[in-house]
């Protein structure tokens, strides 16, 4: 059975907006990533999205995994994507952004 | 209902460190819009060049050469990741010595040790070059 | 190694004065030689023109002075530098025949017009006289003047005497002389 | 009793107070580090006068020129607000703020010092979590996406190059930073700052002379700072990834980078030098950590002038040279020195 | 040792014929007028046979009265004698053309560039005619010919059209008016070439190539030129320069003015060299004049100028290290507080800091001041200290030796096929000094080295200004210690200079090479004809070929070196 009354538990309530937001913003950003015209902005999209989703580990308190979700998503594996991106060819990009 | 610190705890605060951070350029921003005079032209927002046009885009492909450079950043970043965890065990009884030899210090010595050795045939096969 | 940048760099801050001027409240030395904005002995100028000829730039032109010498000639004219143009080489100097064109230390001409940093003579020159000088002066070139108009009429008298003279000599050559000293005496 | 109420209350509801706390926190520190900030600026000009001959900012604010600063501050607030014509607008804009705004992610989790209260050392620090130095490597990763976002967007082919050098800095001295924080967590058994501040009886500096070496490096290499300033030589790429900024957007990034080397100098003093320990003034006990730490600071921000002022700068593969093929081994060899020593320590 | 004369005799009997008339003046100098069909011959001839390896310049003369344009070709030897041979061709106004020397020296191209544009002299088998120091909208006005009737007036904004090009950029065009056609101040019909521009645009090739201006407003150019670098990634694959944005037209400006009016002028040129520009262009107007400097006076003009050499090669040192390092890099600031006493030292004698004009024509302009010996010997011994602290910072720092060792390497033959001279040249094993290779005032009385290097690298090239630092204190103590008393100028030099008809070359060792001042006299008071050979123009003739290949940081490291001056390039 749901207990109800912990909707009325204030912490509850934060754990509950926190994740829904970072839900979204998770959602949000890997559309964007998907959909997103240019493939540079692409990247920072998914960027930001793995930052969320840091965030999401950390709330689970799986903390030492949050971090290391930012170091090597966001520090080594974005990197690695913008980078790529560097090195590809302009005429792909505009095939991508306009395509 | 107590509640005890729990690990994520910690992190709140830096959430507003995040906002009061992203906050600071914004209010920034919006003086220097209410003061600062706006009369852009063409000319004053033309990309700066040495005082010339420039000659086609700035953004071009690279060579790909230096891709290796990022992976072999990624292969680093991730070994060292498995580090970390290692530092609260090393010292601890959470992995037995066997014969008056600590199993966590010889492991990770051995794989410090095979790092540097893909460390050397890295450079060895010239991978870290700059073009 | 690196480490003798730093030492270098650290010996120099530790030991070291400040070598920059805090510039308005202090001006290095100059010396005796140095170019800077010229110098009319104004008693001594000849108004001859050599520094304009000689001047690369054409930077000075010559003009009328009120507090010039009057003893001398009226239209005599003194050099104007204007030092937007000069760049002070020294030529000016350098070919002053009455040696009365020098340059001094000073070198702060900034301004905020153009006309400001065009040095007139009433800038440049030193030895103006006074207006005590300057009244003596035309006094002088009064009595000078006085003193030659009455030397020309002097002169003319003269000369019309001795024309009359001449005359009367003519005329009594013609026999006409006893009526000349006879309406004389009248 | 007020201390006690609010430790209280930290205990029964840590989410809100950390939220209240952390908005509190935030923004006294965030205006704090920004007047550091500012005079560490002043304090750059005034010490690289001095170890020039000259006398540095000399005018405004009286002879010391104080107020230099806030005469600079003026003139970037009311300069008008120019973005390129051939800019990528969003990133364009972003690139200040989440500079800015990742910076202030270190700025939560590092002591400012520590106080003593009741003969008990009590760290200023907002998020004193257990693997703070973990956390803060991994934030200090983050930075070259700005510097990225920055240059990328600008469509300027310094700013280009600026950028893909940057990258190409932040990765090859990612790894040995990382490394030389394990050995110094290895020394300490732990990851919080505060534990590796206390742990050091000794100064690491002293116990891995190499590992501090090594980090100092890769500190200045981080902070973009002679030698290591690739990515701005202004004599190659002019401002490298700034070069299009203007007014009060380049302001933005100028000031975060001394934020960061501010920051960078805190952990540097935290994990190597021994963050706020030394002997207890007797008169002023309630704040002689703080008289320490303020004094190692100070010496570690001057002594990046020097280099500053003293060293030529290298070329860019020699910069990836020296991290990968120097310092990276030499890195590793530190930590297995750290793990002998340590337990032979212990 | 080869004199003119032998030079003259073995040109007469191998080309008979050719040579149309020829003269020795002075000891050293040859000048001939060649047949213009014969002239690429007798070059090859005098470079194959009698080591006229070095192509000095060229300069451009109009004959108007005599319908004719005349091009003297300069060649000297590195080394091998020191006969300079000065080869006059002349073609009609009507219809000028000359043969080409590219084929021969490589770095004949930007010296009959120059002549081209100014005097609308065509070169046959030139590769590349295109303007250099003009801008495209001027070629075909031809401002060195003596019947040119004056520029366009292209400075007024109100008459700029502006045009937006497709990329989204705004150029500037100025259609001239019918006036000006009117007036003959205008090109009518314009020479048809690729601008330079397009000239780039068509040498990238790959996705992955781009071409990164560096200038002519950017941190590491000395003053306003264009270095265009076509580079992949980090390397630079081809390097292109266009320079004339600062050109002030110095030559024809001298045309202009008295002989007199000429010494001032010769200060701007380069402000570094001032006291050497003067001394070449006073020489050669002395050999025209036939009068020569009294003792003391060429004392003093020798101090001067090894003063000033000092205090160039400190600036000039000074600048590389902001290169290589920043602009808040502490050496250089310290070669500044260094050279200040150097200045001040000039400063007592000239009352000049920078732009001295001190030399004239049989003299100098006033005598050592009192207390001078005793100034300049207390500032040289400390420049010998901080020159030795340099050299020892240089030959230790790793930093240092990173970024120059093996840098820009010009090998002795590569270098005197650039035609660079000065410190770059000897840093490349080749002693060649003006100094000894063609004595000038009384420096065959002094004791000195030429100093170079082996490596002929970026360091070399430093290394050797700062020996040579140390070797101009060693000459300004002999001097100081010899000098005799008596007067500073020759007795009976007119004050208004006019020479008799004739022409004169005159060369000095400047702080960055060879200055030459060629100057024709046509018996006026008004020179007909000044051509300065500055070393600068040289370097930067051989930049775009040294910067291939490297990175490009190394571009700043190896422009650096050289130690440029576009004023006297632009002239």
């Amino acid at each position: 059975m749901i207990d109800l009354t912990q909707f009325y538990d204030i912490r509850f309530l934060i754990e509950l907006g926190a994740f829904s937001l970072l839900a979204v913003i998770i959602l949000g950003l890997s559309i964007l990533t998907v959909y997103s015209r240019n493939i540079v902005h692409s990247g920072l999209y998914l960027l930001g999205s793995f930052a969320a989703v840091a965030a999401l580990y950390i709330s689970l308190n799986a903390t030492f995994v949050g971090v290391a979700q930012v170091l090597v998503y966001i520090g080594a594996v974005g990197v690695l994507i913008l980078f790529a991106i560097m090195l590809t060819r302009k005429t792909l990009m505009e095939e991508e952004s306009h395509g | 209902m107590s509640g005890e610190m729990m690990a994520v705890d910690y992190y709140i605060p830096l959430i507003m460190f995040l906002i009061v951070g992203a906050l600071v350029p914004i209010g920034a921003l919006a003086a220097v819009k209410i003061i600062s005079p706006q009369k852009s032209t063409l000319q004053k927002r033309s990309t700066y060049e040495g005082g010339l046009r420039p000659i086609r885009e700035a953004i071009i492909q690279y060579n790909v050469q230096y891709y290796l450079f990022a992976i072999a950043f990624v292969i680093f970043d991730v070994e060292v990741l498995f580090l970390y965890p290692w530092i609260y065990v090393y010292a601890s009884d959470a992995i037995p010595a066997v014969g008056g030899v600590s199993i966590a210090i010889t492991g990770m010595l051995i794989f410090i040790v095979v790092l540097l050795i893909g460390l050397l045939y890295d450079i060895k096969k010239e991978a870290l070059r700059w073009v | 190694m690196v480490l003798k940048n730093l030492k270098m760099t650290l010996k120099r801050s530790i030991g070291g004065v400040e070598v920059t001027r805090l510039y308005p409240e202090k001006i290095m030395d100059l010396p005796d030689a140095e170019r800077g904005v010229h110098v009319l002995d104004i008693r001594k100028c000849i108004g001859c023109g050599a520094c304009a000829r000689i001047c690369p730039n054409d930077c000075i032109k010559l003009v009328p002075y009120a507090r010039g010498n009057p003893l001398k000639n009226k239209k005599q004219q003194y050099p104007q530098i204007d030092y937007g143009r000069c760049m002070f080489c020294g030529l000016c100097v350098d070919d002053c025949p009455a040696n009365c064109l020098t340059m001094s230390k000073v070198f702060e001409i900034a301004g905020w017009e153009r006309d400001d940093i065009v040095y007139g003579p009433e800038d440049i020159a030193v030895g103006q006289y006074n207006d005590q000088e300057l009244a003596e002066l035309a006094e002088e070139a009064r009595k000078a003047e006085e003193e030659k108009k009455r030397k020309a009429a002097e002169a003319a008298k003269a000369k019309k005497a001795k024309a009359a003279k001449a005359k009367a000599a003519e005329e009594g050559e013609k026999g006409s002389g006893e009526k000349t000293a006879k309406k004389k005496a009248e | 009793m007020v201390l006690s109420a609010i430790t209280e209350f930290a205990a029964q509801e840590p989410k809100i107070y950390g939220l209240v706390i952390g908005l509190v926190a935030a923004a006294i520190l965030a205006s704090i580090i920004n007047v550091v900030a500012m005079l560490l600026v002043w304090l750059e000009r005034k010490v690289m006068g001095d170890f020039q001959a000259r006398y540095g900012p000399n005018r405004v604010g009286g002879r010391w020129g104080v107020l230099q600063l806030g005469a600079d501050a003026v003139k970037l607030f009311t300069k008008e607000d120019v973005i390129p014509r051939g800019a990528d607008k969003p990133v364009y804009v972003w690139a200040p703020i989440v500079a800015v705004a990742t910076t202030m992610l270190v700025a939560g989790a590092l002591p400012f010092g520590a106080v003593i209260i009741d003969g008990k050392e009590i760290p200023l620090v907002v998020a004193n979590m257990d693997i703070s130095a973990f956390y803060i490597e991994a934030a200090l990763s983050i930075m070259a996406i700005s510097a990225f976002m920055a240059g990328w967007s600008s469509n300027n082919k310094y700013s280009m190059l600026g950028a893909f050098r940057g990258i190409a800095r932040m990765i090859a001295y990612e790894v040995p930073m990382g490394i030389c924080v394990i050995s110094v967590a290895v020394m300490a058994h732990s990851l919080n700052v505060v534990e590796i501040v206390q742990a050091q009886s000794v100064w690491f500096a002293i116990a891995q002379p190499l590992g501090f070496v090594i980090f100092a490096i890769a500190l200045i290499t981080d902070l973009g700072r002679m030698p290591f300033d690739q990515t701005e030589a202004e004599e190659e790429i002019i401002a490298g990834y700034n070069t299009e900024y203007s007014g009060i957007r380049f302001g933005l990034l100028y000031f975060q980078e001394y934020i960061v080397m501010l920051l960078g100098s805190i952990l540097l003093v935290h994990l190597y030098l021994g963050g706020w320990n030394g002997p207890v003034i007797p008169v002023i006990s309630f704040i002689s950590p703080m008289i320490w730490f303020f004094m190692k600071l100070v010496i570690v921000l001057v002594a990046l002038i020097w280099v500053r002022v003293s060293l030529p700068r290298f070329r860019i593969d020699q910069v990836t040279d020296l991290g990968w093929k120097i310092l990276l081994p030499l890195s590793m060899v530190n930590l297995a020195w750290a793990v002998v020593v340590g337990l032979y320590f212990a | 040792m080869t004199t003119a004369n032998d030079v003259l005799s073995a040109l007469q009997s191998a080309f008979p014929g050719a040579v149309e008339e020829a003269k020795i003046s002075p000891e050293r100098q040859l000048w001939a007028t060649i047949k213009p069909d014969k002239i690429v011959d007798v070059c090859k001839y005098l470079r194959d046979n009698h080591s006229f390896d070095h192509y000095s310049g060229a300069a451009g003369v109009d004959k108007i009265d005599e319908g004719l344009f005349e091009v003297t070709e300069l060649l000297a030897s590195h080394g091998a004698h020191q006969v300079v041979a000065l080869l006059k061709v002349k073609t009609p106004r009507d219809d000028p053309s000359v043969k080409s020397l590219t084929g021969l020296y490589w770095n004949a191209n930007w010296y009959e560039r120059e002549i081209w544009e100014m005097l609308g002299i065509n070169f046959e088998g030139h590769p590349e005619l295109y303007p250099l120091l003009l801008c495209d909208e001027l070629v075909g006005v031809w401002p060195w010919r003596k019947d040119f009737k004056g520029y366009p007036d292209y400075t007024t904004a109100e008459r700029a059209i502006e045009m937006v090009t497709s990329d989204g950029y705004t150029e500037y065009s100025f259609p001239p008016t019918e006036a000006e056609i009117k007036a003959g101040t205008v090109p009518v019909d314009r020479p048809k070439y690729p601008t330079f521009r397009e000239r780039e645009e068509m040498e990238i090739e790959g996705e992955s190539e781009m071409i990164l201006h560096m200038g002519p407003q950017h941190a590491v150019v000395p003053g306003p030129f264009l270095l265009d670098i076509l580079v992949d990634g980090e390397r630079v694959k081809k390097a292109f320069l266009d320079v004339g944005y600062i050109h002030k037209g110095i030559e024809k400006i001298m045309e202009n003015r008295t002989y007199t009016q000429g010494i001032p002028i010769t200060d701007r040129l380069c402000y570094m060299a001032a006291l050497t520009n003067n001394e070449a262009y006073c020489g050669a107007v002395e050999r025209l004049l036939g009068i020569e400097a009294p003792e003391r006076g060429q004392y003093i003009r020798m101090i001067l100028e090894e003063l000033s050499r000092i205090q160039s090669h400190l600036l000039g040192t000074g600048e590389f290290l902001t290169l290589i390092a920043s602009a808040v890099y502490s050496p250089f600031l310290y070669m500044i507080i260094d050279r200040e006493d150097v200045l001040s030292c000039i400063e007592s004698v000239t009352g000049a800091r920078i732009n001295h004009s001190f030399v004239r024509f049989g003299g100098v302009r006033n005598d050592l001041p009192d207390g001078f010996k005793d100034m300049t010997l207390d500032t040289l011994k400390m420049i010998r200290q901080k020159t030795e602290e340099y050299k020892e910072l240089f030959l230790s720092d790793s930093i240092y030796r990173k970024r120059m060792e093996g840098v820009g390497v010009l090998s002795p033959q590569e270098a005197r096929r650039l035609g660079v001279s000065g410190p770059p040249l000897r840093a490349s094993d080749t002693p060649y000094d003006m100094r000894r290779e063609d004595p000038y005032l009384l420096y065959k009385d002094m004791d000195f080295e030429v100093i170079t290097r082996k490596e002929g690298d970026s360091k070399a090239r430093v290394e050797v200004r700062l020996d040579e630092i140390l070797e101009s204190c060693y000459i300004i103590e002999q001097c100081l210690d010899q000098i005799p008393s008596g007067p500073v100028m020759a007795e009976g030099v007119p004050k208004r200079i006019k020479p008799d008809p004739g022409e004169a070359y005159y060369r000095v060792e400047d702080h960055r090479g060879e200055m030459g001042f060629f100057v024709v006299s046509d018996g006026s008071d008004k020179p007909a004809k000044v051509k300065a050979r500055g070393p600068v123009y040289a370097y930067f003739q051989a930049l775009p070929p040294l910067l291939e290949g490297v990175y490009i940081a190394d571009v700043v490291a190896i422009a650096g070196s050289m130690d440029a001056c576009t004023s006297e390039v632009d002239r």
